[in-house]
């Protein structure tokens, strides 16, 4: 291979040495009483081809609205993607045309949500919905959709797929359910899949097989997938990478082995000591004072800093930049925490 | 949320300016009306309003078949429409709630007897109702009033068992009754707070249906007897001129709409303003 | 904790919509006792009754058999007048921090309410909220505040301060923190912990997150379909669990350290449902340990170890598969 | 829900018993069968003859078991006013209310409904706007100025379409809009309002996550969830249909029932209302039945056990 | 979607069923009625369904439009005795399937009218016929109990039938399809909507110059007015007098109208103070000022009663008798002799629409009561009330009554006796002078008493005597030889239409 300056770069190979997904500088900005007010704040990350990115943060980090941004998911009157882009496939999807994106959604991308309930069109059938997809982007007829059908539910653990798919969703159990929504999510074979808090809705046992099933349909499938979560246990057993989020911003984003090693941010160390600590029944819990900022109440500086105990007066002028840290891994922090050599300039 | 210009807010304000502009109008009847709306001219009959030709300034809006006034008709008029609508409004809304409040919260046998007759009652055209009841007990604005407000309690009935019923099971009224709260205390504190906002949107709405529904038994002859004047049997007795004077019924008409119509803005905007989850935004 | 206990549990079933086709025996024979100051967990997952079982111990619903004492007296005899006196002595705090506040409330009204209705005077009430407030980490100007003004964890804490008004022995508290986000988990949590220090109360503490039970029980009782299928201390149930579900339950919980568990995973299959089949292990059809008794006789909760009960046929006899 | 729906139908024959005792009471007590039939020039044979036939020598409890006992037997008595059996007379007109009362369903239903989704999918936009005040101004119109507004502007400018009576189709456009006004406004309200909740759900963000068109998540997905309430409105408003159709059979001189009722009240001919009250029941029953089915084909989630 | 669809199909289904195919030849008269009998049966009292049922019907003597009574069935008619008349009948005349009429269906209809059972509406008209018997196939003796000079009259309300079309399909049959001698045959009736039929070409007085008739009923005035001008029928009863400018000015349609016999009188309650006094009555008869009333409200239709009950035209009208002039001083002052509290309100009652303007003009004199201050206000009331009340001659203290005498004073003043038991004022030279013109078939005799009768009541004032009620029609440019009656008959057998 003949060496190439970067702009020079087939269309083939830069897909091939490129993410499957770049989020560069994405801004989401919701319209609220008070004015705009921005949900998500440069947020950048790359999932690379095959591998599961896991999204980390509590309720009101953005997590969500990053996932929906992606395939411009949040209708036009309730919010906005104000900067930035979203680069698939060569294309920038923040500005693809609707007709362009339908192409995509479903088809080359595909999600699955949180509540697998009223995440299915409770009036329709199972096989119903799961068809759509397939005669929507592959044109099938409904007979040769109703045999892949069949084979996407063995696919994802159904058993008796015939009797399942003339069922409605309110027949099926919450761990069903999701298998459906993953089968239909798998239908036209995606090479990307949000998973939007896959688990969060089910009993532990459910939630156990659901990561399972995920998992080896990962390998099997080489999908590259992001899981959006707020339990740490799930993306230490589950994610390659992880980015975890606070206030609308990205504040750290590493391996999983690493992050667990050795977090950076202050706010992803007081996580997991909560967490180590409830494993390992501790007397008092340490734990994050305070609350999370409202969106349009941030403050100037680190949206942290007000319940960091490391903060200072540097942490308060401006929101410190994700900068990297070591190889391959960043960090929002004017201090990150056992990286002593590291100083970012705010 | 973008700012909209046709919000709920602009509901709220259109519809609660023209009800307080009927309401002072009503109020101050006999300061406005130019004429005693009784006050016969058979001489001047039908006479156009000022807009049309051979129409004067001495009768704005014309003149009825008695060579009343009609202006002073429609003022006058506002009073008994309103204090019909009101009054009957507020009749059915008692009756309504109390049913619905009990079968809600009692449940078993009381809630199926109440509810039982709703339906029946419901299954019932109430126009029918409204007709045999006048028709048997001549038109007076005691019995209008009386036949409007019952023809009317079953709407309440439901929404407010409805609502008791959902709310019933919600945390709040646990907590209550763990801490030793009885019926009563329950009920009054807990639930009506929670219905008589929604109560009171359907309650506003309802004075236009009354309003409407008073004009409808005026066209059957059932309404209020003349000379009293309501906007409703201006309306009906002009329908019959609607060819050679139909200034008397369109006066009349747009006078019922223009209040209907306030009723009905102020009732749906405040609708969307207490609705939860329009509010999350 | 020598002292007899507090709180006694004997043979509580709840039938609802008993006789008809529908009918659900959502709690099924559940006995346990509880002693001044300790923590007793109910564990299971969503429907297992843990809830229905707080609810019935506080007689808010009636039990269809069983028995409940309470520091001596039998609740299930109390005529109502009597009931609301005692009940005073228990208090709930509700999962969901949205619905369980009337709306139209102020925080000092919400947590004035249990007062009120004890007959408290108007000062007093005012008093005890100045109080209360501080207490659960709330600030005065708090008091005059909507419930949709507050945090998730806010909320919680004005839950904890009604609670705590009349100034009970023993709490029942329903998932407290499942609602809420990790951080102000270990902030409610913290605060339940001091608060219990500080006044020695009792809590039956119901939750579905064995991590969260794990800090803060004694003892665990574990629930499955209506039925208590294990029942130890927390060191015993977590080191050696012994009914097969308990040990699904512990090896689905996704930790941030890997520990042994992937065998374990594959050992059940299904998901927690409701048909209940009268005769035999209500755990039998998802067991893989499952024996031809198992689908026969129902399995009673045994104590096989000091303290450490279990209800299952297997238990003691099995080697926990590894 | 077929279940709950029987069992409510179990309470209509005993509603019915009483509202036939309200009716035949009142009625009798408020005029004279005799006054009404007979002419002033009567001879006192035939007031001897007419008493006698009617029973109206007995008193009034009595007078009810009589006619409650030929109601038992299948007989609703005959009709003073026709001299016909009641039960003939009224369901001889009842078949062009059903009609006009289906008509102005449908066209209340289908326009309702899209305009209501237009309003759902504007939001607080002109069309929304335009819409929602459009129906707010015609639900305050009283029906029967509407309808004679409607016969000058249809029928007597613009020759369009004919003033009244019954026959073809075009008979029956300017009757069946005059009544779906009264029912249209609530149906684009409800619909705009339902809407607006379905659209918020998680499953239309699955639909367009999938790669559906806006049309078709509209249609496919949104409309159908949102059609619940809109259907079971239209079940309770068809009481309130009937008792409309009195107004609009009235000026657009419909033979239906509801113009039956009102002569026949006027003329206390007993029989005719009692037998129309029960057919408008019936109706509405079977209305609320075919409603309850509908519901229950639409959301499966509506068991009819 | 189902039930939809089924009912979409249902509701194009009844379209076309109703919708029938209209030839282009024909000539189609439609009259928009104001209201509809419920049946066609016959006797029903009320001149609606005697309108209807005279299109396929004859009487054996028959009024014009103006109410000159002329023979029909019956050529000629002589009295035998005081209480036998003989009646001469057309020969030839056929019924419509075609068999011939004869006397024995006079007598089949006689002793069907009086046969309490039947409750022959119009039995009153001849109420004091014995029977029937046939001389002839062409002569048929009526007798009566007394002298009854009015039974050729009276006979004109009765629409003879054919004994073998009863006799052969029984009683109920002809209540939808009547079958008669009359101008046009009945082919369809759709009760509350549409009466239609064809033209007797075979009429005994000539067959009608249209095709076919449509009879509908409209019953909004509006909508009625509606229909004419756009065309969609030729001719409208019970024109609202407010809309006759309009009608005319149309260019399309006229009016047409004729005064009828009948009296519009304001009765009162004579046992009841103040009018109990003869005195106070007839103030408030120079009250009212009955000549703004005629001019502004009945648009100058109809006749103002000249103090007596009966319009100029009838039959013992007493053209001596007055109108008292309007005089609210002279009111003022008689009302003051009198001596009576007004200050309490004093109700009028009124049917709504039974009358010609009835609630317009109870309205009016309200109004003009009110200016000799006298709280009047004007009580409408439903039909079945007041009819009740009526009966129970518990009405008043003044209400609104029509009396029809077509063209007989018999009719009318009969009301005003004790054994009629409508009205409450008593007198007995006025009881005396009824029977002795009821008990002579010499009209010389009759008149003097009705004269005497009139000037009776005028001085007494049982009612207000206010207006000979008129009858409005409209009817279309088109229309050609249409003629309003005087007893709201429609006569349409010399209509035709371009």
């Amino acid at each position: 291979m003949t060496p190439a300056t970067d702009h020079e770069l087939s269309p083939v190979l830069r897909k091939q040495d490129a993410p499957l997904l770049r989020v560069e500088n994405l801004s989401v900005a919701f319209h609220t009483r008070n004015g705009l007010v921005r949900a998500i704040e440069e947020v950048s990350f790359e999932v690379p081809a095959g591998k599961v990115l896991g999204i980390v943060g509590e309720s009101g980090s953005g997590k969500s609205v990053t996932a929906l941004s992606l395939l411009r998911l949040i209708p036009s009157e309730i919010a906005e993607i104000s900067s930035g882009s979203v680069w698939f496939g060569g294309r920038d999807l923040t500005r693809l045309s609707e007709r362009e994106l339908r192409r995509i959604r479903g088809r080359e991308i595909a999600m699955i949500f949180q509540e697998p309930m009223t995440s299915l069109n409770p009036i329709a059938s199972v096989g119903a919905q799961l068809r759509e997809p397939m005669q929507l982007h592959l044109g099938m007829k409904a007979a040769e959709a109703s045999r892949r059908v069949e084979e996407l539910l063995d696919l994802v653990g159904i058993p008796q797929p015939r009797k399942r798919m003339t069922q409605y969703p309110h027949e099926l159990s919450g761990g069903m359910r999701q298998r459906v929504m993953i089968a239909m999510a798998l239908s036209c074979e995606p090479k990307l899949l949000i998973a939007d808090e896959p688990t969060t809705a089910l009993d532990v046992t459910t939630q156990a097989q659901i990561l399972d099933l995920l998992r080896s349909l990962q390998s099997r499938l080489g999908l590259s997938i992001i899981l959006i979560t707020h339990d740490l246990g799930v993306v230490a057993q589950f994610a390659d990478n992880v980015q975890v989020m606070y206030a609308g911003r990205a504040i750290e984003q590493a391996a999983v082995a690493e992050i667990f090693r050795q977090p950076a941010h202050p706010y992803t160390e007081g996580l997991l000591k909560i967490v180590a600590d409830l494993e390992a029944e501790c007397g008092r819990l340490s734990s994050i004072e305070g609350t999370v900022p409202a969106p349009h109440e941030l403050p100037p500086g680190c949206a942290f800093a007000p319940r960091c105990p490391r903060s200072d007066t540097a942490c308060t002028a401006s929101p410190p930049p994700l900068s990297p840290i070591s190889p391959g891994r960043r960090c929002a922090c004017v201090r990150p925490v056992g990286f002593p050599q590291f100083r970012a300039s705010a | 949320m973008k700012r909209s210009l046709f919000g709920k807010r602009f509901k709220i304000v259109l519809g609660a300016g023209i009800i307080v502009a009927m309401c002072l109008l009503a109020a101050l009847a006999p300061y406005l009306a130019p004429y005693d709306p009784l006050q016969q001219d058979l001489l001047r009959r039908l006479k156009p309003p000022f807009f049309m030709a051979g129409g004067t300034a001495k009768n704005l809006l014309g003149t009825d078949n008695y060579g009343r006034d009609l202006l002073s008709r429609l003022i006058f008029g506002t009073q008994t429409s309103i204090m019909v609508g009101t009054a009957s409004m507020a009749l059915s809304c008692i009756l309504g709630a109390i049913a619905g409040l009990i079968a809600g919260y009692k449940g078993g046998r009381i809630e199926q007897l109440i509810m039982r007759f709703a339906d029946a009652h419901m299954a019932f055209p109430d126009v029918l109702f409204a007709i045999i009841m006048a028709a048997a007990f001549g038109g007076s604005t005691f019995n209008l009033i009386l036949v409007l407000g019952i023809s009317g309690w079953m709407i309440y009935a439901r929404l407010v068992f409805g609502l008791v019923r959902s709310l019933k099971h919600r945390s709040f009224v646990e907590a209550a009754v763990s801490y030793g709260g009885g019926d009563r205390y329950v009920m009054s504190r807990h639930l009506l707070p929670q219905i008589v906002p929604i109560l009171t949107v359907v309650a506003t709405l309802q004075v236009a249906q009354m309003i409407l529904q008073e004009a409808a038994l005026s066209f059957l002859g059932l309404g209020l007897p003349p000379p009293a004047p309501t906007w409703g049997n201006i309306l009906a007795e002009g329908r019959d001129r609607m060819f050679g004077a139909p200034w008397i019924a369109n006066c009349a008409g747009i006078a019922i709409i223009l209040i209907v119509f306030g009723i009905n803005m102020f009732g749906n905007g405040l609708r969307e303003y207490l609705d939860p989850q329009a509010k999350q935004r | 904790m020598t002292s007899h206990p507090l709180v006694i549990v004997e043979g509580l079933s709840k039938v609802f919509s008993p006789g008809t086709k529908a009918s659900l025996r959502a709690v099924d024979n559940v006995s346990f006792d509880m002693v001044r100051g300790e923590t007793l967990a109910l564990v299971g997952e969503s429907g297992c009754g843990k809830s229905t079982t707080g609810r019935l111990l506080m007689r808010l619903i009636e039990p269809s058999e069983g028995r409940v004492q309470f520091d001596g007296v039998d609740f299930m005899s109390l005529s109502s007048k009597e009931l609301k006196r005692e009940r005073r002595r228990l208090q709930l705090v509700f999962q969901d921090p949205y619905s369980a506040f009337n709306p139209r409330m102020t925080a000092e009204s919400i947590i004035a309410e249990p007062m009120l209705l004890a007959g408290a005077s108007a000062s007093d009430r005012r008093q005890r909220v100045g109080e209360l407030l501080p207490l659960v980490g709330l600030a005065p100007h708090h008091a005059s505040r909507y419930p949709h003004q507050f945090s998730g964890g806010q909320r919680q804490r004005i839950g904890i301060a009604r609670a705590l008004a009349l100034r009970p022995e023993f709490i029942v508290c329903d998932e407290p923190v499942s609602a809420l986000d990790v951080s102000v988990q270990a902030q409610v949590i913290n605060l339940l912990v001091d608060l219990q220090q500080k006044f020695g109360l009792t809590y039956l503490f119901i939750s579905h997150d064995l991590r969260v039970v794990r800090h803060i029980a004694d003892r665990v009782a574990v629930m499955y379909l209506g039925r208590i299928v294990e029942l130890a201390d927390k060191k015993t149930l977590f080191a050696d669990p012994q009914h097969p579900y308990t040990r699904l339950l512990l090896s689905a919980v996704p930790q941030i350290r890997p520990t042994v568990q992937a065998g374990l995973l594959r050992t059940a299959s299904g998901e927690v449902g409701t048909a209940v089949t009268e005769s035999g292990c209500r755990f039998a059809g998802r067991c893989s340990h499952v024996i031809d008794v198992c689908r026969s006789a129902q399995p009673q909760l045994r104590p096989i170890a000091g303290g450490h009960q279990v209800a299952c046929h297997l238990a003691g006899n099995v080697e926990p598969s590894k | 829900m077929l279940k709950f729906t029987l069992r409510r139908l179990a309470y209509v024959p005993v509603s019915l018993l009483f509202v036939s005792a309200v009716l035949f009471t009142v009625l009798r007590l408020t005029g004279n069968p005799i006054d009404t039939y007979l002419d002033i020039n009567r001879t006192d044979e035939q007031v001897a003859a007419l008493t006698k036939r009617l029973h109206l020598d007995q008193s009034l409890p009595v007078q009810f078991l009589i006619y409650l006992k030929d109601v038992l037997s299948g007989d609703f008595g005959q009709s003073l006013q026709f001299g016909e059996p009641a039960i003939h007379v009224v369901l001889e007109r009842a078949g062009a209310s059903i009609q006009l009362v289906t008509a102005a369903l449908l066209i209340a239903a289908i326009i309702g409904i899209l305009a209501g989704m237009a309003c759902a999918v504007f939001k607080d936009k002109l069309p929304d706007f335009l819409i929602s005040t459009l129906a707010v101004a015609a639900q305050s119109m009283p029906s029967f100025w509407l309808g004679i507004l409607l016969i000058q502007f249809f029928a007597v400018q613009l020759r369009w379409l004919p003033t009244s009576g019954r026959g073809g189709w075009e008979n029956l456009v300017l009757p069946a809009f005059t009544l779906a006004a009264y029912l249209l406004p609530n149906i684009i309200l409800i619909t705009r309002t339902s809407m607006l909740e379905t659209l918020r759900e998680q499953f239309v963000v699955t639909a367009i996550a999938k790669g559906l068109s806006g049309r078709q998540v509209l249609f496919r997905h949104a409309l159908p969830n949102a059609l619940n309430p809109i259907i079971s409105f239209i079940g309770l408003q068809i009481g309130r249909l009937m008792g409309g159709a009195i107004i609009t059979e009235t000026i657009f001189a419909w033979p239906g029932i509801g113009r039956l009722m009102i002569g026949s009240i006027f003329q206390r001919d007993v029989p005719v209302v009692i037998a129309g009250v029960l057919i408008v029941s019936v109706v509405i029953v079977v209305a609320n039945l075919a409603v309850d089915i509908l519901l229950s084909i639409n959301d499966p989630r509506i068991r009819l056990d | 979607m189902g039930i939809a669809a089924c009912s979409l199909a249902f509701v194009l289904g009844g379209v076309i069923l109703v919708s029938a195919p209209a030839s282009a030849q024909q000539k189609v008269l439609t009259v928009g009625a104001a209201t509809f009998p419920s049946s066609l049966q016959t006797g029903v009292a009320s001149f609606t369904s005697e309108s209807l049922i005279l299109q396929t019907y004859d009487p054996l003597v028959m009024r014009d439009n103006e109410g000159n009574f002329v023979p029909a069935l019956a050529e000629s008619w002589e009295s035998k005795s005081d209480t036998v008349w003989r009646f001469h009948l057309r020969k030839g005349v056929k019924w419509h399937d075609g068999k011939e009429f004869t006397a024995e269906d006079v007598k089949f209809t006689i002793d069907r009218v009086i046969d309490p059972q039947t409750a022959y509406g119009y039995l009153g008209r001849i109420g004091q016929v014995n029977g029937a018997t046939v001389v002839d196939p062409y002569t048929v003796d009526i007798s009566t109990k007394a002298v009854f000079p009015i039974l050729s009259k009276g006979l004109a309300d009765i629409a003879i039938e054919a004994k073998h079309y009863y006799d052969e399909v029984g009683v109920e049959v002809p209540k939808r399809k009547p079958m008669g001698t009359g101008p046009f045959i009945a082919v369809n009736w759709v009760p509350g909507d549409r009466y239609e039929l064809t033209a007797n070409k075979n009429y005994w007085r000539g067959a009608p110059k249209v095709d076919k008739l449509v009879i509908r009923q409209i019953p909004e005035a509006a909508t009625r007015i509606a229909a004419l001008i756009s065309g969609e029928v030729q001719i409208i009863e019970e024109v609202p007098v407010d809309v006759i400018a309009e009608i005319e000015s149309s260019k399309r349609a006229r009016v047409i109208s004729i005064p009828t016999s009948a009296a519009m009188v304001l009765t009162y309650d004579t046992r009841r103070p103040p009018f109990d006094n003869p005195k106070v009555r007839e103030a408030l008869d120079y009250a009212v000022d009955k000549e703004v009333i005629r001019n502004e409200i009945l648009k100058g239709k109809g006749e103002i009663l000249q103090g007596q009950l009966l319009t100029a035209r009838t039959f013992g009208y007493n053209p001596n008798v007055k109108a008292r002039p309007f005089d609210p001083a002279k009111a003022k002052q008689l009302l003051k002799e009198a001596n009576f509290d007004f200050s309490k309100p004093v109700a009028i009652m009124t049917q709504s629409g039974k009358y010609l303007s009835d609630v317009d003009i109870s309205n009016a004199v309200a109004g003009m009561l009110r200016n000799v201050d006298i709280q009047a206000n004007v009580s409408v009331v439903e039909s079945a009330v007041y009819l009740k009340q009526w009966s129970a001659l518990e009405m008043g203290p003044i209400y609104m009554v029509g009396w029809y005498s077509l063209n007989d004073a018999d009719f009318a003043t009969i009301w005003y006796t004790e054994g009629a038991k409508r009205s409450v004022w008593k007198n007995a030279e006025y009881e005396k002078l009824f029977v002795e013109a009821r008990s002579t078939n010499d009209q010389a005799t009759r008149d003097k008493a009705y004269q005497r009768m009139m000037e009776i009541m005028h001085a007494e004032n049982p009612s207000m005597f206010l207006f000979g009620i008129p009858s409005v029609y409209a009817a279309s440019n088109k229309v050609k030889n249409f003629g309003a009656a005087a007893d709201k008959i429609l006569r349409l057998e010399a209509v035709s239409i371009d």
